[in-house]
């Protein structure tokens, strides 16, 4: 499962989707919108057919050097709320050690490939968020 | 040839608009494609280091030659953070 | 949350225990009932007032240790049939290397410290799962 | 004194009963009621060696004296499986 969406997510449905017989271990990662006293919210901006590319690729290349069953990732778009889920992703695997390494490693590479930009949205002022 | 011009985050903000309809002659490349760009509009200047081209939803470099109907986009670093 | 039970895990509300605006990671790690030839399920005996004490000890190092903002830790008892969790951990900080890596620790110190012991329930034999 | 004394997997399995009340002097320590449980139920033997011991659900030492009351836990190792 690989989704860009403006609603909220379902973590349980995410989680879900990874499921398999064969897999002993889900490592699940959710990245929120941490509170800060200028910070109501973040405005994720997504160049959606490219990241849905680059998702998927990661979803294989991770499959390729972890060895793990399945891997869903879930990212927002538009406006996420303090506490709120902004990017969802599970991974199964036989055993738990591929689950975590895999889990980890797509979501730095998330961070780091995917064309998708954050703003603050504060009370008064909106500014790019510092890396 | 017809060439798409997609603008994101900074440079969306910088242009004041994420997406352009551009022509051009047979045989530019991305790299002449991005000297166009930046020669109209000079508040992008110095973004160029750190910026990513995309065709068609594929990073690529500065020599690839673009093709009519090409979708190009100029990209910010996507630093998303500490871990 | 620190919880023994016998019924089935509620992923969502596990997660839900741990979600606080100050964190920016959560990462749940699922233990799950892994497919098998002669394998219908898992029987897993506990003796529970330690095995509570200790993975409440564990939440609390796992603090000190990492500098986590909160951990929950719900194990099965019981039959768990294949495909079913027998442990749900989920560990909320403010960045995700802290949440991986207390995630992952916990989890390794509940299969080396807690209490808790499973036995294969298969259709026709019945023994316990080598290390 | 009275002591309760609890058994897990496959030291329940051995002994056919997972809890047994029994009365020891004072004095006697963890090690001495290890002892006295394989002097009863020798297929615990070889068991010893992995074996570890807790009171009042926390793990002890063989030289911990017990107390009225105590509650003593044989527990076999508890490896999980495969990271």
């Amino acid at each position: 499962m690989i989704e860009i969406q403006r609603n909220r997510i379902d973590v349980e449905a995410v989680v879900d989707s990874v499921r398999r017989n064969d897999a002993g271990a889900i490592v699940v990662f959710l990245g929120t919108v941490r509170a800060d006293p200028d910070v109501r919210a973040l405005d994720y901006e997504v160049y959606k057919p490219m990241a849905v590319r680059t998702l998927t690729e990661l979803g294989e290349r991770a499959r390729e050097k972890f060895g793990i069953l399945e891997l869903s990732i879930v990212h927002r778009a538009g406006r996420v709320p303090v506490g709120g889920d902004s990017v969802v992703i599970a991974c199964a695997a036989a055993h738990r050690s591929e689950a975590f390494a895999a889990c980890s490693w797509v979501m730095d590479e998330v961070k780091r490939i995917v064309p998708i930009w954050k703003t603050e949205a504060g009370p008064a002022k909106r500014r790019a968020r510092r890396p | 040839m017809q060439i798409q011009v997609r603008l994101f985050a900074t440079y969306r903000e910088i242009v004041g608009e994420g997406q352009l309809a551009w022509t051009f002659r047979d045989g530019t490349t991305v790299g002449q494609l991005v000297e166009a760009v930046l020669a109209k509009y000079p508040r992008l200047l110095g973004h160029e280091k750190s910026m990513v081209l995309a065709v068609n939803h594929e990073v690529v470099r500065l020599d690839v030659v673009l093709r009519e109907g090409d979708e190009v986009a100029l990209l910010p670093p996507v630093s998303g953070g500490r871990r």
